[in-house]
């Protein structure tokens, strides 16, 4: 069987709190092993004076639902879409991902109807391991449980669910959004109950908080506040945190050894604050350990495809006379969504103020390990960016001089010039590898080389001892930019140029722990819904995706 | 206002109203055809069958009910199936227009068997079971797509 | 018998009873032909034409002229031939601006007594075309 | 007793129920005429059980080795070869056919592109609100039918949209209005009610119709007093106020506004309306499903989106795609072919006689269960499986929702599927040295 030894590197291990110690990792059947079981047949790469880290993973990023193909379907007509986005095609994406080291990426919002298309999509997106969220904060059937606690039924019924369709956790977003027909009309207080049920949006992230936890998925709830990029949003957000806390829960995960602690993660946490001023976010993240987030970088690429749910933020592209159109649509009483296209702009104040506050939410929490960094991919920006990101991380210098060509007024009013912080390279491994791999609930496979761990690495050809990371950041930006070899599971996947997308990737998905006994009866309550309201039968979301593709993950 | 069609339209006032307010009550069941004295008449004779045949036999035995369905011209598109409002009380798939399960409920009217609509239990048709206005019901002659579907009396 | 000559509207459509693609069968051309080379127009037409002493209609349009029976039928508008999509109304519709032609052309109708076309005939036209 | 999914339409039912020994189905219930005549084929005398190569001019039984080698010699010649159809396989085939096509340089493309696949075109200059189904019973109160006879294209549409009872409209068939704009009276005007309203639009005035509603949109009374497209003005006002009152619109669009009219962007100018309406409505909006013939007419667009980032036309040169402007119509009009690969369509039936001329002059290889007109022409002939009977698959609704779709009884004779047959063309074509 296939054996790797990646000798003398320098090795980042952030889950196994090794920071820059050479060591030999020895890779057996996809695994990390302590001892090969026989020494023949064994690869070997000479790492001397490199830097060995764990892949990267992306905790938040829309590549593979059906508004993906909206988004795909607007791009054809653009001409710097095309050649900045290369289509946006699966295999391009994957190459793209590959190539920045990553090896495992997480599609944050499939409606359950849409989910096949996901699943199929995924069976064509090689190498890389994938997992998918169910949106369900539209969901009607969950309507009673999201009115009052019921804890056994929704968590029955979502646990079946996730089983049916193979997902891998819960995304809440914009709960009861679609209840507004029209585009006008928009709720302003998430404490208002809907106009057409009896419960308001913050019972839905309270209930699925709760449920999420019930269930023991590897993964907390993964919330999208609404408002986003709006004045709205700051104050939804804060009273959802402080509501969320206000229950006391604790991680139903806590107990494993690479745990995750959470029970609440806030996506693309830049874009909730447009005045700039991160202070209460930050105070409340450093206060309060059980939530964590991802930073949404944003990238100022020529052209962004955008996928959303928000209508606040699609009436304001639209009131700003975007030449871009909208694909708007309504998916099976689960939610609406809108894609489009946009353009991030350097000149911008708005905009800068959002990529600022990634930068102010890293640079300021001071665990590490409550971040990950993300771009939203592709919403807020190319994965080639990635480098770039992390030399502005690293460096203050890096920082300064890209501050120069933002906008003026947004520069003299920011406060980020004066912040001087810089993180290290082993904060930089954490947020991008081992910190979404704990959050994710994967951490005992991912974004880690100990023992048992899959074989999934990068060697970068830099030595890190000897470089100032906040001095020599081309070095760095160069060996992120074009990192040596990127192994998974043991097999070689890129060597400098050339990528192999041969290998299948696995589809991670989990059901929770969740035991009920009168599981039957709840299901058939639930059946019959279906039966009443839907235009497809419940069991027709059963998705028979085959097994070769499948890893289970509870 | 198809009843209406089939007054003498005389306006004689003989039932106490205009034959427009008398139309309107007999659809309402209020009165019956045989209220209307000049209906009687022989020369009204065919109105008078015709009217009677439309209301249904609520006055007696000695026309049975008969829903035809034409199945040259039937199609299977199972209107009549979720349309019936005895099928929808009883076979919940009916509701978001799905086909009913399989052996069918013991109340339902129609099922779609082989694309082409099927007849199964006229007796619990709202034109014998139910009362009052209910008991105009002929929503699956009205909506059939394909005019298969006949109310008839015989 | 003077001839008349008028101007029509040819609406091609997809009845459900005429879809060729699941008439199709070798073995039975006969029900072919009385499914799709059929034309339906409106019973004032049908009076004006005098189709009943002919038994034919004759369409022409830019593309071509083909040979079908006529069909009276109240649901057609007056001025307009409905003829069910086939290897029949193929004859007359065509490709403009490289899009397909098949609703809403002019076409000149006549009657006559020259017989349908059958399908081998057909199959051989567009062979030799 | 089984429940399954119907792929005899584009509406994909997954509520009918199937009796079958696993060799043969003995009853379908719940399936329309449509679909039940999808399961009739199996059966049927139309049915192709061997592969078929012409000689001397006629067609005659082959083995399968001697067809796939025949046809794999006839690739291999082919510098420009056309591969076309697939809207009536499943998804995992139209990937293959696609891989196809990347192999051996040619163009591909699906019947949607000469159907719905024309509204997705525009919606990229105009934007589009689309809908789902069960959005529709639940929400709806309005139903407006434009140009399409869905009582008899989709027979069970209206059955599910119209008179279903959804959540919010509980009292079914009477809370929705209908509204049909069509030349021609056709089967779904008899579902109307006494408050539907009822076009008879003069045909192909259509676009007409649309420009005045648009500048009454915009201005009030634009109208003209003598009425637009044989529509008289109180037609055009009642209809105006549905469109603009309803809480709930969705509008069919169907064949009858795909067909260009005089040189103008009929659908374009059909998705401005819509978006104008919207952005004007306070209560509600206005939604577009469209309604596609064959059971997989979207899923074409959704493999070739993911793959390429082109809903269709995918024209390969050396493993890249090249832009192009040209469409299957264009392609067979400038003879811009040397050979055609049809998979479970029937060109010379649907195409007008200018371009199935052209197309029998080149070599036509036909993979399809069925007889059909294009079978008289083509060079060979490999039969395949009836999708959604024969063999499992994924597939897209019309409202692009992805069904999957269920095996029922086993394949006649060990007829290989859409996908197995493109795989082995494939493979042979890869082991043979490539073209």
């Amino acid at each position: 069987m296939s054996k790797l030894i990646v000798k003398n590197g320098i090795v980042f291990d952030p889950i196994n709190k090794i920071e820059g110690e050479i060591k030999d990792i020895l890779i057996e059947n996809g695994k990390i092993v302590e001892r090969f079981s026989n020494q023949s047949d064994i690869k070997e790469i000479n790492a001397k004076n490199k830097t060995v880290i764990p892949s990267a993973i992306d905790i938040h990023s829309h590549i593979a639902s059906q508004q993906t193909n909206w988004l795909r379907l607007l791009g054809s007509k653009h001409k710097s879409f095309q050649e900045y986005w290369n289509n946006l095609s699966l295999e391009y994406i994957a190459k793209a991902y590959i190539s920045n080291g990553y090896t495992f990426i997480l599609e944050a919002n499939v409606y359950p109807s849409l989910s096949k298309q996901t699943m199929f999509n995924f069976t064509q997106l090689p190498v890389l391991d994938k997992a998918m969220l169910l949106n369900v904060s539209n969901i009607w059937a969950l309507e009673l449980e999201y009115q009052r606690e019921m804890v056994n039924e929704a968590s029955t019924f979502l646990s079946d669910l996730l089983l049916k369709t193979k997902g891998f956790g819960f995304k809440v977003y914009n709960p009861f959004e679609a209840e507004n027909w029209n585009f006008q009309k928009l709720r302003n207080d998430l404490t208002n109950k809907g106009r057409l049920f009896n419960f308001s949006p913050i019972d839905v992230y309270e209930k699925m908080t709760k449920y999420n936890e019930a269930l023991g998925l590897p993964h907390s709830v993964h919330v999208h506040v609404e408002g986003y990029e709006q004045s709205y949003a700051e104050e939804n957000l804060k009273l959802i945190l402080h509501k969320i806390k206000s229950l006391n829960l604790i991680s139903s995960k806590s107990n494993l050894n690479i745990n995750r602690s959470q029970i609440f993660h806030l996506a693309h946490a830049s874009s909730y604050n447009i005045d700039g001023d991160n202070s209460g976010l930050i105070k409340f993240y450093n206060d309060n350990q059980e939530f964590d987030l991802d930073l949404g970088f944003m990238g100022f690429d020529p052209i962004n495809p955008l996928i959303t749910s928000d209508r606040r933020l699609i009436n304001s592209l639209i009131a700003a006379e975007s030449p871009f159109k909208v694909i708007t649509t309504a998916v099976e009483s689960e939610g609406d969504t809108f894609s489009t296209l946009r353009i991030f702009n350097k000149q911008n104040e708005t905009d800068c103020i959002l990529w600022a506050n990634s930068l102010d939410l890293a640079l300021n929490i001071k665990n590490m390990w409550q971040m990950q960094l993300s771009i939203n991919f592709p919403n807020y920006s190319h994965i080639n960016k990635i480098p770039e990101i992390a030399t502005l991380l690293l460096s203050s210098n890096a920082r300064k001089k890209f501050l120069e060509n933002l906008n003026k007024e947004f520069v003299r009013n920011n406060k980020l010039i004066n912040n001087n912080k810089e993180l290290t390279f082993y904060d930089f491994i954490i947020l991008t590898r081992s910190s979404p791999a704990k959050s994710l609930g994967i951490g005992t496979v991912k974004g880690n080389l100990g023992k048992n761990a899959d074989g999934d690495l990068n060697i970068l050809n830099i030595n890190i001892d000897e470089i100032d990371t906040s001095k020599d950041i081309e070095k760095i930006k160069n060996s992120l930019k074009s990192i040596e070899y990127v192994i998974k599971e043991g097999k070689i996947i890129k060597k400098d140029d050339s990528i192999d997308i041969t290998p299948n990737g696995k589809i991670f998905w989990s059901s929770g722990t969740f035991e009920y006994e009168d599981k039957k009866l709840i299901m058939n309550r639930k059946k019959d819904f279906y039966q009443k309201y839907y235009s497809i039968f419940y069991d027709s979301l059963n998705t028979s995706i085959g097994n070769e593709f499948l890893r289970e993950f509870n | 206002m198809e009843l209406y069609k089939y007054l003498p339209k005389t306006n004689c006032k003989l039932c106490g109203k205009t034959c427009m307010a008398f139309a309107l009550d007999l659809l309402q069941g209020k009165v019956k055809a045989d209220d209307c004295p000049p209906l009687l008449e022989p020369k009204y004779k065919k109105q008078y069958e015709t009217l009677k045949e439309l209301l249904g036999s609520e006055e007696g035995v000695e026309k049975e009910l008969r829903i035809n369905v034409d199945t040259d011209l039937c199609d299977g598109c199972g209107i009549c199936v979720t349309i019936c409002p005895v099928n929808a009380r009883y076979c919940p798939p009916s509701l978001s227009g799905k086909a009913p399960d399989y052996p069918p409920e013991k109340h339902q009217l129609f099922q779609v068997k082989g694309g082409k609509c099927e007849l199964l239990e006229l007796k619990y048709c709202r034109r014998i079971e139910a009362e009052g206005r209910e008991r105009e019901c002929r929503v699956c002659e009205t909506y059939c797509p394909r005019e298969a579907v006949k109310i008839e009396y015989v | 018998m003077e001839v008349i000559k008028t101007d029509f509207i040819l609406n091609t459509v997809r009845r459900m009873e005429n879809d060729q693609s699941k008439e199709f069968s070798f073995g039975d051309k006969k029900s072919l032909v009385e499914k799709l080379a059929i034309a339906f127009i409106n019973p004032k037409d049908f009076d004006k034409l005098n189709l009943s002493s002919k038994p034919n209609l004759k369409i022409s349009s830019n593309f071509g002229i083909i040979i079908v029976k006529g069909i009276a039928d109240e649901d057609v508008p007056e001025g307009t031939v409905l003829m069910p999509i086939s290897i029949w109304s193929n004859q007359i519709t065509g490709v403009e601006n490289s899009e397909l032609r098949y609703k809403n052309m002019r076409v000149d109708v006549d009657i006559t007594e020259e017989k349908i076309n059958d399908l081998n005939s057909l199959i051989n036209k567009i062979k030799e075309a | 007793m089984k429940r399954s999914v119907c792929s005899g339409c584009s509406l994909l039912c997954d509520d009918i129920m199937v009796k079958s020994d696993g060799i043969y189905i003995d009853e379908v219930f719940g399936a329309c005429l449509k679909g039940k005549e999808k399961f009739d084929q199996v059966t049927s005398q139309n049915r192709i059980l061997s592969p078929l190569i012409r000689k001397d001019d006629t067609l005659q039984k082959a083995s399968w080795d001697e067809a796939l080698q025949r046809t794999v010699d006839l690739i291999k010649k082919s510098k420009k070869p056309l591969i076309y159809g697939l809207s009536n396989s499943s998804c995992e085939a139209q990937l293959k056919g696609i891989e196809l096509a990347k192999l051996i340089n040619g163009f591909i493309d699906s019947n949607a592109s000469i159907c719905q696949g024309k509204v997705l075109d525009n919606a990229v200059n105009s934007g589009i609100t689309l809908t789902t189904i069960t959005e529709i019973i639940n929400k709806a109160d309005l139903i407006l039918l434009w140009g399409s006879n869905a009582a008899e294209s989709i027979p069970r549409l209206l059955n599910k949209v119209l008179f279903s009872r959804g959540k919010f409209r509980m009292t079914g068939r009477e809370i929705k209005t209908l509204i049909i704009i069509d030349p021609v009276k056709t089967a779904s005007f008899n579902t109307m009610g006494v408050r539907d309203v009822a076009l008879r639009i003069t045909p192909g005035k259509d676009i007409e119709l649309i420009k005045v509603l648009k500048e009454e949109c915009c201005a009030a009374d634009s109208i003209p007093s003598e009425g637009v497209a044989g529509l008289d003005k109180d037609d055009m006002k009642r209809l105006l106020q549905h469109l603009s009152g309803a809480e709930y619109g969705v509008i069919f669009v169907g064949q009858g506004l795909l067909t260009p009219q005089k040189n103008s962007n009929l659908i374009n100018e059909l998705l401005e309306l819509v978006q104008m309406i919207n952005i004007k409505q306070e209560r509600g909006r206005i939604t577009l499903a469209m309604m596609g013939g064959h059971f997989n007419m979207n899923g074409f667009d959704h493999v070739a989106l993911s793959m390429y980032g082109k809903r269709g036309n995918l024209h390969f040169k050396d493993n890249q795609i090249l832009e192009t402007d040209e469409n299957i119509i264009s392609k067979i009009e400038n003879e811009d072919f040397d050979c055609s690969i049809f998979i479970g369509t029937d060109p010379i039936s649907h195409f007008p006689m200018s371009l199935s001329s052209k197309l029998a002059k080149k070599p036509i290889i036909l993979i399809d269960n069925r007889n059909s007109a294009t079978l008289q022409l083509a060079s060979i002939v490999l039969p395949t499986t009836i999708t959604g009977i024969e063999c499992s698959g994924l597939a897209y609704r019309l409202d692009h929702i992805p069904i999957e779709l269920k095996k029922i009884i086993n394949p006649p004779s060990k007829i290989p599927t859409d996908e197995e047959i493109l795989n082995q063309i494939i493979q042979k074509l890869k082991s043979d040295g490539g073209n």
